[in-house]
Parts: structure tokens; C-alpha cells; sequence
């Protein structure tokens, strides 16, 4: 029977659509990450024009 | 006296939500969501080798009944865990205002817009082979593809309206009224095609052991998968949600 | 970084005395005088609070106008406390009832007037007051609404359709739809806003006659001629809370130009 | 007055004010009317006669042409912003939500009459032997339709895509009623009668209930804000 192809078709479209989302949130979570480590830098040098605070 | 307050509370908060992606408070990584990562991994390596080696290959159908295990798994996410979420979630966004519960759901529709797809796609490549025709109005396939209508349709709403309370109210609402709407519309595709001859009677049924272990083990990588990446996904939006929030009061300074 | 312009006037002698005795608060409040109460009032959009913690209470019976820049959230004041947004935080009072718990009893004692007219411009002004005054209630409607015509001075237009109105007698018959269910408590959010000369006196004279000393009136503003015209308070509202309020009579009118653009001036120096 | 008697009131100046400009049901009626021309070009003459094609037609017009009715109820309100006055009024919420129901209703079903009646003389169907049994269909359909349809039309009235959104989330959600009224319709012109499709009734009344009650209990977080 060669329906092999169908088998292998039907197997990369999940791991396909599984993986491309997975990518999505890494590539989401990078960029949330350097907003984070931005704002941590502002914050620091924020800290250290204001002293009293 | 309140001006104070809101920068207390800026100057208070934007150190420990920074701190927290590190230390792993809510933020980022922490040991369970690994875990459950890894775990997933390796439950979805396994239902890979039941479903493609060792599992029976099915005397009728050959080789192309391998897609069923994972067909039939990301369909049960799509109807079961990834719409219910949302349905739940919505119910509690609505009860409690908080908009935790909104992000919760719209991580789930995401999800479950992914699952479904897998389905509708799978569907038609397992059916191709075997009745000679892409598509069929099965009453699973046809709610299958009305419940991915749905999904869209909630994520659209949502991508309309800016984030917040709003957007939060109106997509619970709609959330609520598609899931209340998804038996009725099975029930009805259901009744409309046993009027005339349906191409398949039961596919579920007769099913051999080592085919119905492959089954379950496939369903339960899916469901540890989905858990997973419904995690990681709120987790991100939580962090994005402070980000936006410590800015904001940054700003208001 | 100062905020000492908008602390020093934070709270006027009653509201003072009143959130110095916060546990007062509890206390049935029989023959209460206000006519609305607002305590630690915050209003987020989104991330962004447009009310910050705003105090404010008003004695029945009195016409309170509160001026303010744009931004300073005063249209949202309104809005909370005519129930049509809620607040984020806080305690809001409006005619003795909380404006979420009790949102339709408030509504049936208030009336508002806006720059926008609310009415619907496919039906007659007869239609419009019928529609109303039969959501609110009220009885005997063709006479009230009559009457409600000629006070407003649109006898003899009454059949004609809202939409061939000019801007000042749909803001008139406005005036006629918000008094429809004698309201003991009024809101005027810039009601002069879009109107002519003509327009503006016609409705100077018609809130002359509602400041009668029984109604409550609150009126924001960004027009200082016409907001000190009739009220017997004053207010300043800026970045979200009120930084100044006094009754008129201790206004210097000739300078009270100077006394806004501290307040507001401050209140910028602060918000940057 | 009453909770019925002040919902009519709402659906009332409604009603008053489409009679008065006519803009909305001239252009429902149109729209229902080129649907059923159009599709008369995309079916072959021959199948044209098959029996379920021609309540399919129909409901396809009644679908299409309702949605534009439904756009403009909570819209119409923007203008000189109604919607808020509306608010102002010390009513509870689900007697604004049943007016506007009222209103959509008697819209939908006066547009679907006129184009039933359009359909008749092009498909030569006999409408007035089968009229009652499609006239409670078409009742039952239509208060499924104006339910859902009134519930989000208050939901997409803030949004600036809100025509395309209120179909992209009307029409999933309404397969059902399209579904349960083109089958039962389908009997009814066939002359097997109205309770030939019993389930099918059935399940339009169960979908009335359940949306209606929903929609009642859903509408005040709508327009909270």
C-alpha cells in the first residue's frame, strides 16, 4: 500500500505547526527578555541620579 | 499623599518583577514548568515510537492509520481541555475581574486554534487514501471545522480591541456563548447527516489493544504538551503585563 | 518633584474634617446633606490612572463647578459619578446611594447634561421627551414634556425631527430631555461646548433657573467666563484629583486666572 | 411601566425611527433580494428544483441580509451618543438588551416576509399553501438569530472593523438555527408539513431558550465599563 506519503505528509504538518509555535514563544520570550534587562539598566542609572530614594 | 503611593508602588514594584524573570517567580524558568517541559518531551518521543513502530500496522487501512493516534489526540485538546479552558477562564474573568484569568484564556485559544488545525489538516490527509476524498461532512470533521471558526473568530475579536478590561469582558463574553454553542452545533451536523447515509458508521469502535494503549499514550503526550506550552505562554503575558505596568508608572513619574 | 501645589489645598474644610473621621464612615447617616461623596476614587484605563485617589463632597443643594485642563480626567469624574463607568477603586455616593451597588437608584435621581445630546435624530423633540419619560417613569408625559418645550423655549417645533435642529436648540431640548424626571442632582460636562452666542445665553438662563438652591448642581468646565458664572464653589482638578476648592465668595475673580495656572502649571511640573 | 412595557418602548423608537429614514430595511431588502438573483446564476436550472436547494437559497438571503440589520442596531445608537442616554436610564440592563431584541426581530422577520415573497415568484414555490409552517419557522430562526445576533452586536458596536467582526463572529455561532430552519423548511415545502422535522423544531427552540437566557445574563458585562 503506498500511502506512505500521506503518513509522512500528515506527520511533518504536526511537528510543522508544533514547532513553529514553539518558535514563536522562544523568539517572544527573547524580546521580553532584553525589555526586561532594558529597563533594568534604566532603573539602575535612575537609582543613581536620585540618592535619596 | 496618593502621588506618593503610586511611585512607592512604581519604585516598590519594578525591581522585584525584573528580579523575578531571574529568580523565577512567576516570571521565567522554574523547576516544575521544566519539569513538565522534559516530561512532555519525552511522552511525546514515546507515543512517536508506539505510533510509527511498534503499534500494528491496521490490515485494512495500512500504514496511514499511524496518523490516527495524533489526529485523534490534538482533536481531543481542540474539544476538551484547550475550548474548556477558555470557557472556564471566561466564567472567571467575569466572576472575579482579574485579568489573569483573561490571559489564561486567550493562551488557550491560541492553543486551541493550533490543535484544531492539526486536526483539519490531518483529517483530510488520513481521508484522502482511504475514501478518495479530501473532505467529508462527518459530523466531527464539520464541528471540528466550525469549532476552529470559533477559535478565530475569538482571537480576532481580541486582536480588534486594545488590552485590558474591555477587551477582557467582550472576549469572555463571546467565549462563553461558542462554548455553550459547540454541542449544539454537533448535535445538529449530527442530525443533519444521519438523514441521508454517512460515509463512515464509527471509527472509534473495534479498535485493537495495542492500538488503543497507542491512543491513550499519544492523547496523554498531547494533553502534558498542552499544559506545557499553556504555561509558558500566560507566564510570558504575565511578564509583559508588569513590563507594561512598572512603564507605565515609570512614566507617570 | 515638588507636589506641595497640589497638597495644599488638597481637601477643603469639609472634606477634611470628613477623612480625618474615616470611621465615621460606617455610621448610618440619617439627614445626610451631601449630595454625593467621593472617597480614595482611582479610575485606571488601562495602565493609566485618569483618577488618583480623588476626594471630593458636595452639599446638597449647591452648584459646584469644577474647571481643569484637558486630561486632568474630569470628564471621567463625571462619568463615574453619573454610574457610566465604574470605578477602579474607591468609594463613590451619589444622592445617598453607591454609584455601583445601587447604580439604578442613582440614575433615577440624576440627570446629565453633556455636549453630546443623546437624543435620537430620526424622532420629533415630542418623541424624544416621550422616550425618555417613559424610561424614567414619569407620569402624565404629555404635559411635562409641554411644559419642558416652552421652558426651554422650542414651542411650536415640538413635531419637527430632531435632526433638522440647529446645534444650540438640540442642546436646548437636551436641557428639556435631562429635567424630564425633575432630577434632584444635575452633571454638566461642557455643556457650552459647539454653541453659538445666542445658543449660550438661551442656556445661561436655564441653568439660572435650575440653581434654585434645591437642585445640586456639577457642572466641569475648561471655560473659566462661564464656569464662574453662577456656581457658589469652585474647583480645580488637575492630573486626576481635585487640588483646589473654594466657595465663590472667597474667589478673586479678577485673578482667579492666576490661581488656575498655578494649579494647573504646578500640576504639570509634577506630571513630568 | 412594566419590564415587557419598557423593553417595547426601546423597541419602539427603534421601529419609529427606521419608518421615518427607511435606511435600514431598504438596503436588508435589497441585499436579500441580489442574493437570491445571485445565487440563481450559480445553480444549474435543473437543480434548481432539487428540494433542498431552494431553502438553502433562502436562508442564505435571510442570513445575509440580516446581519446588515443587525450592524446598524447597537451603531445607530453612536450617533449624538444615544447608547449612553440609553445607559443613564434608571432601567436594568436586560430590558435595554430585550428592546434591542424586539427591535432586531421585528426588523429581520419584516425583511424576510418581503423576501420570501420576492423568492416565491422566482423559485415558483407555492409560499401560500405552506405559509404557516414557514412562518413559525421562520419566527423560531429569527429569535435565535436576533438573540445571538443582538448580543454581538453589542459586543463589536466599539470596534472600528465592527461590520466584518460581527459576521466573522456571528455566523459559526448561527450554524445551528441556518441549519435546523433550512431542514425543517425544507419538509414544509416539500408538503410533509411542519412537524415532519419535529427534532428540527426542537432543537430551534432549545437554541432560543439557551441563547436568549444567555444572552440576558451576558448583556450587562457587555456594556460595563
Amino acid at each position: 500500500m503506498s500511502n506512505l506519503g500521506f503518513l509522512a505528509v500528515g506527520y511533518g504538518f504536526i511537528w510543522l505547526v508544533l514547532g513553529g509555535y514553539v518558535f514563536s514563544l522562544a523568539r517572544r520570550q527573547s524580546g521580553l527578555n532584553r525589555q526586561v534587562d532594558r529597563l533594568e539598566r534604566e532603573l539602575e542609572l535612575d537609582r543613581e541620579a536620585v540618592p535619596e530614594r | 499623599m496618593a502621588e506618593e503611593q503610586t511611585l512607592k508602588r512604581a519604585f516598590a514594584e519594578a525591581p522585584p518583577s525584573v528580579i523575578e524573570r531571574r529568580g523565577g517567580r512567576g516570571g521565567g524558568r522554574s523547576l516544575w514548568v521544566d519539569a513538565l517541559g522534559a516530561s512532555s518531551i519525552l511522552a511525546i518521543l514515546f507515543a512517536l515510537y508506539l505510533a510509527l513502530i511498534w503499534a500494528p500496522t491496521e490490515a485494512v487501512m495500512g500504514d496511514i492509520q499511524r496518523l490516527f493516534y495524533f489526529h485523534v489526540a490534538a482533536a481531543w485538546l481542540a474539544l476538551g481541555p484547550s475550548f474548556g479552558v477558555v470557557a472556564a477562564c471566561s466564567v472567571l474573568y467575569l466572576w472575579k475581574k482579574d485579568l489573569r484569568f483573561d490571559r489564561i484564556a486567550s493562551a488557550s485559544a491560541e492553543l486551541g486554534v493550533m490543535f484544531t488545525t492539526i486536526t483539519l489538516v490531518t483529517g483530510p490527509i488520513w481521508a484522502r487514501p482511504i475514501w478518495g476524498a479530501y473532505w467529508t461532512w462527518d459530523p466531527r470533521l464539520t464541528t471540528t471545522l466550525v469549532l476552529w471558526f470559533i477559535f478565530v473568530a475569538y482571537l480576532m475579536l481580541r486582536s480588534a480591541v486594545d488590552a485590558g478590561h474591555k477587551r477582557a469582558r467582550l472576549s469572555a463574553v463571546f467565549g462563553i456563548v461558542g462554548w455553550i454553542d459547540v454541542p449544539i452545533v454537533f448535535m445538529s451536523i449530527r442530525w443533519w447527516r444521519t438523514i441521508h447515509p454517512t460515509v463512515i458508521a464509527s471509527e472509534g469502535g473495534g479498535l485493537a489493544p495495542d492500538m488503543r494503549l497507542t491512543l491513550f499514550v499519544a492523547i496523554g503526550a498531547f494533553t502534558l504538551l498542552y499544559a506545557y506550552l499553556l504555561v509558558v505562554r500566560v507566564r510570558q503575558e504575565d511578564l509583559a503585563t508588569r513590563l507594561d505596568r512598572v512603564r507605565h508608572q515609570l512614566y507617570l513619574r | 518633584m515638588s507636589s506641595s501645589v497640589a497638597r495644599r489645598t488638597d481637601l477643603s474644610p469639609a472634606d477634611a474634617s470628613a477623612a480625618g473621621h474615616e470611621d465615621d464612615a460606617g455610621k448610618p447617616r440619617t439627614g445626610t446633606t451631601s449630595a454625593m461623596r467621593v472617597r480614595r476614587l482611582w479610575k485606571y484605563y488601562g495602565h493609566f490612572p485618569a483618577l488618583r485617589g480623588l476626594d471630593l463632597e458636595l452639599e446638597r443643594g449647591r452648584f459646584l463647578t469644577v474647571f481643569g485642563p484637558n486630561g486632568a480626567g474630569k470628564t471621567t469624574l463625571i462619568k463615574v459619578l453619573s454610574t457610566q463607568i465604574k470605578p477602579s477603586e474607591g468609594l463613590v455616593e451619589v444622592g445617598g446611594h453607591d454609584v455601583v451597588h445601587a447604580a439604578d437608584r442613582v440614575r433615577g435621581q440624576i440627570g446629565v447634561i453633556s455636549h453630546n445630546t443623546y437624543l435620537y435624530p430620526s424622532l420629533t423633540a415630542f418623541e424624544n421627551l416621550k422616550f425618555y419619560g417613559r424610561m424614567y417613569g414619569v407620569g402624565d408625559l404629555e404635559e411635562r414634556s409641554r411644559e419642558l418645550l416652552e421652558r426651554v423655549g422650542l414651542r411650536g417645533r415640538e413635531d419637527d425631527r430632531v435632526s433638522e435642529y440647529s446645534r444650540g436648540m438640540q442642546q436646548r431640548l437636551s436641557i428639556a430631555r435631562a429635567l424630564l424626571h425633575e432630577p434632584e442632582i444635575m452633571f454638566l460636562d461642557e455643556p457650552y461646548t459647539g454653541l453659538d452666542q445666542h445658543a449660550s445665553r438661551m442656556l445661561r438662563g436655564v441653568l439660572a433657573s435650575l440653581h434654585d438652591g434645591r437642585r445640586t448642581i456639577f457642572m466641569v468646565t475648561h471655560n473659566l467666563e462661564e464656569g464662574l458664572e453662577m456656581c457658589d464653589e469652585v474647583a480645580i482638578q488637575v492630573a486626576g484629583r481635585i487640588c483646589y476648592r473654594e466657595p465663590i465668595d472667597r474667589v478673586d475673580r479678577e485673578h482667579f486666572g492666576d490661581t488656575y495656572f498655578e494649579c494647573v502649571g504646578g500640576g504639570h511640573k509634577w506630571d513630568s | 411601566m412594566g419590564f415587557l412595557g419598557q423593553a417595547w418602548t426601546i423597541a419602539w423608537k427603534d421601529i419609529l425611527g427606521e419608518l421615518r429614514t427607511r435606511e435600514m430595511v431598504f438596503s436588508m431588502l435589497l441585499f436579500g433580494f441580489l442574493v437570491i438573483l445571485i445565487f440563481n446564476f450559480g445553480i444549474e436550472p435543473g437543480l434548481r428544483d432539487e428540494a433542498l436547494v431552494k431553502p438553502g437559497v433562502l436562508w442564505s438571503a435571510f442570513v445575509f441580509a440580516g446581519i446588515l440589520g443587525l450592524n446598524r442596531s447597537f451603531s445607530s445608537e453612536k450617533e449624538n451618543d444615544c447608547l449612553q442616554g440609553l445607559l443613564l436610564c434608571p432601567v436594568d440592563r436586560a430590558v435595554i438588551y430585550l428592546g434591542k431584541f424586539l427591535g432586531n426581530f421585528v426588523f429581520v422577520l419584516a425583511m424576510s416576509l418581503a423576501v420570501l415573497l420576492f423568492f416565491s415568484v422566482l423559485y415558483n414555490v407555492d409560499v401560500i399553501a405552506v405559509l404557516p409552517g414557514l412562518l413559525a419557522i421562520l419566527g423560531l430562526a429569527t429569535v435565535g438569530f436576533s438573540a445571538v445576533g443582538t448580543l454581538f452586536s453589542a459586543v463589536s458596536v466599539g470596534i472600528k472593523t465592527r461590520d466584518v467582526l460581527l459576521a466573522i463572529l456571528l455566523f459559526p455561532v448561527l450554524v445551528p438555527v441556518i441549519l435546523a430552519a433550512a431542514k425543517s423548511s425544507a419538509f414544509v415545502m416539500n408538503g410533509e408539513g411542519l412537524f415532519a422535522g419535529g427534532s428540527w423544531l426542537a432543537m430551534l427552540v432549545v437554541y432560543d431558550v439557551v441563547f436568549l437566557a444567555v444572552s440576558v445574563m451576558l448583556f450587562d458585562y457587555v456594556l460595563e465599563e
